[in-house]
């Protein structure tokens, strides 16, 4: 496909501990087409941030290892040099990250942190670059960008924070962007226009997006495409409409049956067993969620799970799925107790 | 019958300046609140940061010095005099559950502390009261010596829980109990809390700003803003009939679970947004606050100005 | 930043990834770092020489003048040769040390709980106290120190250890008042003292059984650290001439030989012992230190 | 008579070397060294260089105060500074009397309460204005102002004739002063006393015209006095680097005539730094060299070694008293702990000095014999032996007395069988300071007095002072330092009115002594001689302070320096002869 | 910002006047006066006690207090004893000397500090950092008048590159730019001394600035933006860590207030830490007071200074 703007391929993202590498990452194959954003959902810990991370080489290289290819137009950008890598970072790759008050240099008024974007990617002159700046302030809605120019970021708010760290990473017109639950520090109201600004920006630049979060309305409402990971992996990649209407893998099943809004009445909400297990104490083989499943009998799971296509677009990791239903009281003997 | 009443709550905050720390003005972070509740019912309280749902909730149970107002459970006002009584009938979930325990105190210590501090136990009278406390919560009586660091999210919540409900409190404030937990543990705590309101006829003050989830608990919802409140009334009335256009803009922004529907929102969003532009002052006064509650129905309480 | 949330996040069936749990994690600590466990290690050997022998030297007889005996050279007899009086120079070291030592370990207890006491206060409660602590601290703050502290000691009648211990101590409670403060500041933000607070539990044990153990970490870094500063703390004034007696041998007074220019240059091993014992005494108290500090802060931790 | 504070404890040496050319200087086999090691003088010697500077080490451990006036300095560095531009009227012999050497000359009439004085007429300030008579009366209408600010009115300005009138602002003039003409006075005192001649006169002028419309009180400030200080010396000042150096320049004019090295450089040198800075040449001699320093540096190949005697000497001194404030006077008490003369024999006799000299200060301190120095040479009791080292005879003289061992703990207990604790004080100073102490200490101890140091430690100079003059009881006995000045009286220390009589001691006898050394009769020397050697005896046997330590003062000078001397009562070393011999200094 | 200043100070008044009020204590509480041990034959007990009386020394301390107090408001610290001069005047000389030798040892501790400071933050736990640290820890434990020694020691008389003492060459007439040359070469190798000392906190504290602000979340931004590692330790890390410490720079005068103390001792350098420990063993209160507090306020005006330039420098607490 000509669209295909960034295609990850067995990605493997390990971090050393204790003088062991641990995949955080495992065997990840995902890509995003250009005007396409491209949601990653899962738990904490489900090694979504260490994706984003990989693809932009931000991880300290003395304590991680990356394997696998990450093509962006056609280039491996997992194997290129750190210069190169610069040059694409803040350029054509962007970034925002989730914390808009400590992403910010506290002590560089807004104007020149933008514009250092434009000094490292462009060959603007001095005033052009002011003028942009004031351009890419507007652009994310902010209303009197003059007055930002000069201001410390201690001096606004979270959302126009937010709207800074935006500008920052599609100050040029980048043509891939990550978003690291970019809203999940801030309100819905601020969140809604923010998502919508990303959205924007998207179509305005003709860019793929990868948008990070946990919050499954958030997928719903901004992704073409999601991918749900758990412990690593992706466990459900299937376009949007497709996963919401028909959920497949017993994870991405529970997450929805989860989420309060779906459940307007003071109803029992649905509980997922245990807990997402840390990254020495994953297990390498098996099915990685077969332990939260414990009333799916071993048999259901496959030694191996690999991503099966069972409709067009839509792959769904293990078949377990097939068996898969909700635990009934009696499954859940042990209740909640044990988690 | 009426089981918490607060009185025109009023909690300002001087705002210091400079390195001199002078008081230059105040944050009026809660600007004259009324709230009616009766006993095991859930009150939501909701509003974008920094609106002042924090400090109503410490102000009830008193880490926040009131400015002026009445805090009265059972008829009976609180004062600074009286506090450590109501401490027994008050009691509060903190948001953060890594931080609400304290990592240097084994399980035991933290659920046994407020039987330390208000009765006099033994030693082994103590340890079955923890015992059968952590019991209720779901968490094995063995774990007592453990430490904190050694519980994940959802059952640190639930010890902080167990600690809150080990004196038998009548009301408890949740100060968003679970803003910090992933969805899947989220769920496991607010059915815990479900569970065991009914079972203690707890009354619950429950802040969040995550709408999904106090709509989903909640009997009464008010909504804040800027230390007041703009409306007040049933889930039903919030998000099915909402009045203020603060209010409309919140429920609009809430991401709709069914990408089938993005469109729509999207259109209707727009549509709030512009009307919020417009009319903001039809809504608010002078100073950008909202105006005192009035009565559109029984349950409902809508913040505009006189008609007329 | 990702580490710790990790951390967080996923209970303690990971041993490798911890919440650190104080001591515990100084120990592991320090048995990694190689440098600060022969550190350790060194600096309990000299303590206990210093202490054990100290007990054996006949004081008296060390001080003792000795016209026969002006300067000797290092021998067989005098290990590190003698003084201007005649008087044994590594008996003095041996003593020296250990008033040296004493007087380290008695400045920075009596600092540290003045400190702590006021830090804490202050830390807690916050507002009109921590105010009022605050501007005491400044008043100290503003204080040229070392100039007050000579002034001082010219004025105290009897001036001994025990003066000098008090003297000190006055001056520089300050610092781990000022560090106590701003970390118990930190900490009281913290829900589980409001958490305390919710449930009942009176404020001085709030501070003693919750505050206090979660400083306890930080408290016992500065306190090693200061300790270090403190061990050569009366090396200044001995040179200026506001010493001890020298019936009180201290590292201090010995250092301080090295101004009389018949020591300094022909006859090193009055003041060159000392010199070097202080810097080792200090650099492995520093050793130590160091590695506690990092394991207290994960960015500064090694590897 | 100008005299250095009590010597508050830096003892400042002073030294004399051999004239002869030989540039390794003073060096023995034993390493001990006594006053027949040293010569006071070197001669001038063969053909110097034209000119050249002079580079003079004023030894001091803090920069000089700069009161650069004889009326109103009150520290020695300043007037080691002062002696290279002012002078002295008179000069005196080794008697202390004065001479006719000197810039004026002196004539006592028959009574001998009315002095001429004549200035010589070559005596000019260096600004071209002659020394007068009226510069004389100046200094004295300065001291005895009653806003003067010195330390220098005292009973001989006040035995002046019309000074009390006048300090009281009763009279505008000194009446006792009678100007003949513009070089010569007549001075008229009340009193006559021997010790008028030997530091009774105020030996200095001071340029009136020079301090014209200053005030008195504003003198010691004034730039006249700090910047560019007028004398009649035989260098000129010419640059003052307050409290750290002084540029002088040779006085053509000068009336002893003129000088032979063009120019002095006054530096200010810390002791610690002395013998490097005289290694290296840096300096060509110093105004004082600490005396802990020399055994080790008398080898310096750069430097001849002067000496000579020391004006100071230390003593034990016993509290027998207390100063009476209203009586003005002192008040012995005859049951004071130390007032068994036999006790205090024995401490004396207890403590070898002898070894103490040698070993601390390599024989530049040697065993004190009488309470007048070696440094008085005309009224010091050669004969008198002075005490020998004697533990044995100092356990007898204690059994004697009745001091004895009752319950055994080493200890004597006093003759009423009550135990005996001696509390004794001693001032810090130099490195040596402590050590002497503790050495002394050791020895009293083995012949049994139960000895403690006062709390511990020696004490600080300002308070041992302090505690000694205001009598602390828990004070026994004490060391301390005195330097005489140039008059022999000793009734200052001794004396039943004197304050500075820190023993508290006085009999009929010792008055009679004093009172006798200033008779009418004492103008006679060799009676007065008499009556000092008696004073001398008579201290050695009721002995109220026991002299400890003579001294002597040593003082290098770079090879290339001649010319120069350190003789006793020579109070002018004769800057105007000295010259140099190398435009380099030399180095070791 | 005027009004700001302006309140600092009101802030420092009662600093101030506790501070007058401990000196003035002390000072009178040392034993003795300027007068004892003047013991003279020569001057008689009289004189002495007529001295006391005309001195002021016999009245009560709150007395002698309130008079120093008023004078000293009007800058008249009285006189020295021992100096015979206003106060003033005598500190006045001796305050330029330690200006001068405070502010050249400033440059060389700044100097030596920020190359490596940033050098240990930057390349934390590697040999380069380790040697730093060494030197840091032994800067930390050798006493400032031992390492002058040393170095008077060897440069002064055994390489003879530095003048021994003093703050300048005889004879050298002030205002002309010798003079002012030969100044400066006095105080270069104290100042140098004095600063390998003090400089050490200073290393230390860059270090761990630079560390902390490594991990920070605006560093991966800057990363993210595609800055090179050098770009982002120029144009962040430095920036943000060096701000504190040029804003500390007031507080360092107290520090090396105390430094000078020692240096001057060792040098015979004629400054105030000097002059105060002569004055105090002279007992010469006037000076000994007017010192003290000079150096009060010195170190008052130090932390103003830091709390102004800090709130010029830091954003976040600017004032308008
Ligand atoms: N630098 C690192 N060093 C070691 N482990 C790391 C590092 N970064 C991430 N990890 C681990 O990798 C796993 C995945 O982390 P990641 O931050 O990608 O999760 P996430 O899905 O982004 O979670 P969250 O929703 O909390 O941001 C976690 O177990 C985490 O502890
Ligand atoms: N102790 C305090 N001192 C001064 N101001 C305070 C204090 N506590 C809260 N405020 C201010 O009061 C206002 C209300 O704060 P509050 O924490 O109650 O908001 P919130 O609704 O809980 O916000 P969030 O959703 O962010 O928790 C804010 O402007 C806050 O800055
Ligand atoms: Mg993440
Ligand atoms: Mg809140
Ligand atoms: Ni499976």
């Amino acid at each position: 496909m000509d669209n295909k703007l960034l295609q990850i391929e067995n990605l493997k993202t390990s971090f050393r501990i204790n003088d062991e590498y641990y995949a955080a990452v495992d065997d990840v194959t995902l890509s995003v087409n250009k005007n396409e954003i491209l949601g990653i959902v899962g738990e904490s810990g489900s090694g979504k941030s260490a994706l984003g991370f990989s693809v932009l080489g931000l991880h300290p290289k003395n304590k991680s290892k990356i394997e696998g290819n990450i093509f962006y137009k056609d280039e491996d950008i997992a194997k290129v040099s750190e210069a190169k890598l610069q040059k694409l970072r803040g350029g054509e790759l962007g970034m925002i990250f989730q914390d808009p008050m400590s992403a910010l240099n506290p002590l560089m008024i807004i104007g020149k942190q933008i514009e250092e974007s434009l000094i490292l990617h462009t060959n603007l002159l001095k005033k052009e670059r002011k003028k942009r700046v004031i351009e890419l302030l507007e652009q994310v809605g902010i209303s009197s960008p003059e007055v930002v120019y000069n201001q410390y970021p201690h001096e606004l708010s979270g959302g126009m924070r937010q709207r800074v760290v935006i500008g920052i990473a599609i100050s040029c017109n980048p043509a891939f962007l990550i978003a690291d639950e970019p809203t999940t520090a801030l309100d819905v109201t601020i969140q809604a226009q923010i998502l919508g600004l990303i959205k924007k920006l998207k179509e305005e630049l003709n860019s793929g997006v990868i948008l990070i979060t946990h919050d499954l309305g958030v997928v719903a409402e901004m992704a073409d495409k999601v991918a749900v990971m758990y412990a690593g992996q992706v466990v459900e990649l299937a376009p949007v409409h497709e996963l919401f209407k028909n959920p497949k893998h017993p994870y991405t099943r529970s997450l929805l049956q989860s989420n309060p809004t779906n459940n307007l009445a003071k109803t029992k909400l649905h509980v997922i067993q245990g807990v997402v297990p840390s990254l020495a104490n994953l297990p390498r083989t098996g099915c990685r969620f077969a332990t939260r499943v414990p009333w799916v009998s071993n048999s259901a799971h496959e030694e191996n799970p690999e991503l099966h296509e069972i409709s067009p677009g839509h792959f769904v990791r293990c078949s377990c799925y097939k068996t898969f239903e909700f635990a009934k009281k009696e499954d859940l003997k042990d209740g909640i107790s044990e988690d | 019958m009426e089981f918490l009443k607060i009185k025109d709550l009023k909690i300002h905050f001087p705002i210091k300046a400079g390195i001199l720390k002078r008081t230059v003005g105040h944050v009026k972070a809660v600007d004259g609140l009324n709230i009616t509740l009766e006993e095991g019912k859930t009150y939501g309280l909701v509003g974008e940061s920094g609106s002042g749902k924090t400090t109503t909730g410490r102000g009830i149970i008193g880490l926040n010095d009131i400015t002026s107002g009445q805090i009265l459970i059972n008829n009976k006002e609180m004062t600074k005099r009286n506090i450590k009584e109501f401490r027994r009938n008050v009691q509060m979930v903190f948001q953060d559950p890594y931080s609400s325990l304290n990592p240097k105190k084994r399980i035991l210590d933290i659920v046994a502390e407020p039987f330390r501090n208000f009765e006099k136990l033994s030693k082994a009278e103590e340890k079955k009261a923890v015992q059968e406390l952590l019991e209720k919560v779901g968490i094995s009586a063995d774990s007592i010596f453990k430490y904190p660091h050694e519980f994940s999210g959802g059952q640190r919540q639930r010890i902080g829980i167990a600690r809150a409900i080990a004196l038998k409190p009548k009301l408890i404030i949740a100060d968003e109990p679970v803003s910090a937990l992933d969805v899947s543990v989220q769920a496991q705590v607010l059915n815990f809390m479900q569970d065991i309101q009914k079972e203690l006829n707890l009354t619950y003050f429950f802040i969040s700003h995550d709408l999904g989830i106090i709509r989903h608990l909640c009997d009464h919802i008010g909504i804040m803003y800027k230390g007041r409140f703009v409306e007040e009334g049933t889930p039903d009335d919030i998000f099915n009939n909402p009045q203020h256009i603060y209010t409309r803009r919140l429920v609009a922004s809430i991401p709709d679970i069914d990408p089938g529907k993005r469109e729509q929102i999207q259109l209707s969003r727009k549509k709030i947004n512009e009307d919020f532009q417009m009319n903001t002052n039809k809504y608010f006064d002078q100073e950008g606050l909202a105006y005192p509650l009035k009565s559109i129905s029984n349950t409902h309480k809508v913040a505009m100005p006189e008609r007329g | 930043m990702e580490t710790q949330k990790n951390v967080q996040t996923n209970p303690g069936n990971d041993p490798a990834i911890k919440t650190p749990s104080g001591a515990k994690v100084i120990l592991v600590e320090i048995l990694k770092d190689k440098m600060a466990l022969s550190s350790a290690i060194l600096l309990l050997l000299i303590a206990a020489f210093v202490f054990g022998v100290s007990i054996i030297l006949d004081q008296d007889q060390i001080v003792t003048v000795d016209l026969l005996a002006i300067f000797e050279p290092p021998s067989s007899q005098y290990w590190l040769g003698t003084d201007h009086g005649g008087r044994d120079v590594f008996g003095q070291l041996i003593i020296g040390t250990r008033n040296s030592l004493l007087i380290g370990i008695a400045v920075t207890a009596l600092s540290g709980l003045v400190g702590l006491a006021m830090g804490l206060i202050a830390g807690y409660f916050g507002g009109h106290t921590d105010n009022v602590v605050m501007r005491i601290v400044d008043f100290f703050l503003v204080l040229p120190t070392t100039m007050i502290i000579i002034a001082f000691v010219a004025v105290v009648p009897n001036y001994s250890l025990l003066q000098f211990t008090l003297i000190m101590s006055a001056f520089i409670w300050i610092s781990m008042a000022r560090l106590v403060r701003s970390k118990a500041l930190q900490q009281s933000e913290l829900e589980y003292i409001q958490a305390a607070r919710t449930l009942g539990t009176p404020h001085y044990k709030i501070i003693f059984s919750h505050l206090l153990p979660n400083l306890s970490s930080i408290i016992i870094v500065n306190l090693t650290l200061s300790l270090a500063a403190n061990i050569g703390i009366e090396t200044g004034l001995s040179f200026l001439g506001f010493g001890f007696p020298e019936s009180t041998p201290s590292l201090g007074t010995l250092m301080s030989h090295a101004t009389n220019p018949q020591i300094f240059e022909l006859r090193p091993w009055v003041w060159l012992p000392a010199s070097i014992l202080v810097l080792v005494l200090m650099l492995c108290i520093n050793n130590v230190g160091q590695a506690l500090k990092r394991s207290t802060d994960a960015k500064q931790r090694r590897g | 008579a100008c005299n250095d504070s009590g010597d508050g404890g830096s003892t400042e040496p002073s030294g004399t070397g051999d004239d002869t050319e030989t540039e390794e200087t003073v060096e023995n086999e034993d390493g001990i060294y006594s006053l027949d090691d040293f010569e006071p003088t070197k001669a001038a010697d063969g053909d110097g260089i034209e000119g050249g500077t002079l580079n003079v080490g004023v030894v001091a451990s803090s920069p000089f105060e700069g009161t650069l006036d004889w009326q109103h300095y009150s520290i020695s560095t300043d007037a080691d500074i002062l002696q290279f531009f002012s002078e002295s009227l008179f000069a005196m012999d080794d008697a202390f009397n004065i001479t006719d050497e000197g810039a004026a000359t002196i004539e006592v009439s028959e009574d001998n309460l009315t002095y001429t004085i004549t200035i010589k007429d070559n005596v000019n300030w260096h600004d071209g204005e002659p020394v007068t008579a009226e510069d004389f009366i100046f200094a004295h209408e300065v001291i005895g102002h009653k806003d003067y600010d010195g330390v220098r009115y005292d009973a001989s300005f006040r035995n002046i004739v019309g000074m009390e009138e006048y300090h009281d602002g009763e009279a505008d003039e000194i009446s006792g002063f009678n100007i003949i003409d513009e070089k010569t006075v007549e001075l008229t005192f009340k009193e006559a006393t021997p010790s008028l001649m030997s530091g009774g006169i105020w030996y200095y002028a001071m340029p009136k015209h020079y301090f014209e419309g200053v005030e008195v009180a504003d003198i010691p400030a004034s730039d006249q006095v700090r910047r560019e200080p007028l004398g009649y010396g035989p260098f000129v000042v010419e640059n003052i680097v307050p409290g750290e150096s002084v540029t002088l320049s040779k006085n053509e004019d000068y009336w002893k005539g003129e000088p032979l090295v063009d120019e002095v450089v006054l530096t200010v040198v810390n002791p610690d730094v002395v013998v490097e800075s005289l290694r290296s040449g840096q300096i060509d001699l110093v105004t004082t060299f600490p005396a802990t320093q020399f055994a080790d540096n008398a080898d310096m190949s750069n430097v001849d070694w002067l000496g000579r005697t020391s004006r100071f000497y230390t003593y034990t001194g016993f509290k027998l008293g207390t100063w009476d404030a209203d009586a003005n006077e002192v008040a012995y008490d005859p049951d004071a702990k130390m007032s068994n003369q036999s006790l205090r024999e024995a401490v004396r006799l207890a403590v070898n000095y002898e070894e103490l000299g040698n070993r601390m200060y390599n024989g530049l301190r040697f065993p004190a014999t009488t309470v007048i120095t070696p440094y008085h040479a005309l009224y010091h009791d050669d004969s008198n032996p002075g005490f020998e080292y004697d533990p044995e005879r100092a356990k007898e003289l204690l059994a004697e007395a009745g001091y004895e061992d009752l319950d055994g703990d080493g200890y004597v207990e006093d003759p009423n069988g009550e135990e005996l604790v001696i509390n004794y004080a001693a001032r810090q100073g130099d490195a040596t300071a402590e050590a002497v102490a503790n050495y002394e200490m050791q020895a009293w101890r083995d012949i049994g007095l139960n000895i403690e140091l006062l709390e511990g430690s020696l004490t600080e100079p300002n308070a041992f002072y302090d505690r000694i003059e205001e009598d602390d009881p828990a004070i026994d006995m004490y060391t301390a330092g005195w330097g005489v000045g140039s008059d022999i009286d000793p009734s200052g220390l001794f004396g039943p009115q004197a304050m500075f009589n820190y023993p508290r001691y006085t009999d009929d006898t010792l008055e009679a002594i004093l009172a006798d050394g200033l008779s009418e009769d004492a103008f006679d020397l060799s009676y007065r001689q008499d009556v000092y050697n008696q004073f001398q005896e008579y201290i050695n046997e009721v002995l109220p302070l026991a002299p400890t330590l003579y001294q002597i003062d040593t003082f290098p000078v770079n090879n290339r320096v001649s010319g120069i001397s350190y003789e006793v009562g020579n109070n002018d070393y004769g800057w105007h002869t000295v010259q140099l011999n190398d435009e380099n200094p030399a180095v070791d | 910002m005027w009004k700001f200043i302006l309140r600092r100070m009101l802030i420092a008044i009662p600093q101030l006047f506790f501070l007058s009020l401990l000196v003035f204590i002390l000072a009178s509480q040392m034993p003795g006066d300027p007068f004892t041990g003047l013991i003279d034959p020569s001057i008689t007990a009289e004189r002495l006690a007529e001295m006391r009386e005309i001195h002021g020394l016999n009245d009560p301390w709150y007395q002698q207090y309130g008079r120093w107090v008023s004078n000293a408001v009007t800058g008249d610290f009285g006189q020295s004893f021992r100096y015979k001069m206003p106060v003033t005047e005598l500190i006045g000389d001796r305050l330029l000397n330690t200006a001068g030798l405070g502010l050249l040892t400033l440059i060389f501790s700044y100097l030596i500090a920020i190359p490596l400071g940033i050098v240990s933050g930057r390349y934390n736990d590697t040999w380069a950092d380790r040697a730093i640290a060494g030197y840091t820890y032994v800067g930390f434990a050798v006493p400032s008048f031992i390492f002058g020694l040393i170095a008077l020691f060897i440069f002064g008389f055994r390489l003879n590159w530095f003048p021994v003492g003093g703050s300048v060459s005889p004879g050298l007439v002030s205002g002309t730019l010798e003079y002012y040359l030969s100044k400066v070469y006095h105080m270069t190798l104290p100042a140098l001394s004095l600063a390998l000392i003090t400089t050490v906190g200073t290393v230390q504290y860059l270090r761990s600035e630079i560390i902390d602000i490594k991990h920070k979340e605006f560093i991966l931004t800057a990363k993210a933006k595609g800055a090179s590692e050098n770009r982002i330790y120029n144009k962040h890390i430095f920036r943000n860590s060096l701000l504190p410490i040029a804003a500390f720079f007031g507080y360092e005068i107290t520090g090396i207030l105390g430094g000078a103390v020692f240096i001057e001792r060792v040098f015979s350098f004629p400054g105030i830490g000097d002059l105060l420990i002569s004055s105090i063993n002279n007992r010469d209160y006037s000076v000994v007071t007017a010192l003290l507090l000079l150096s009060g306020c010195l170190a008052v005006v130090g932390t103003m200074l830091s709390d102004i330039i800090l709130s010029m420098v830091d954003p976040r607490i600017r004032i308008k």
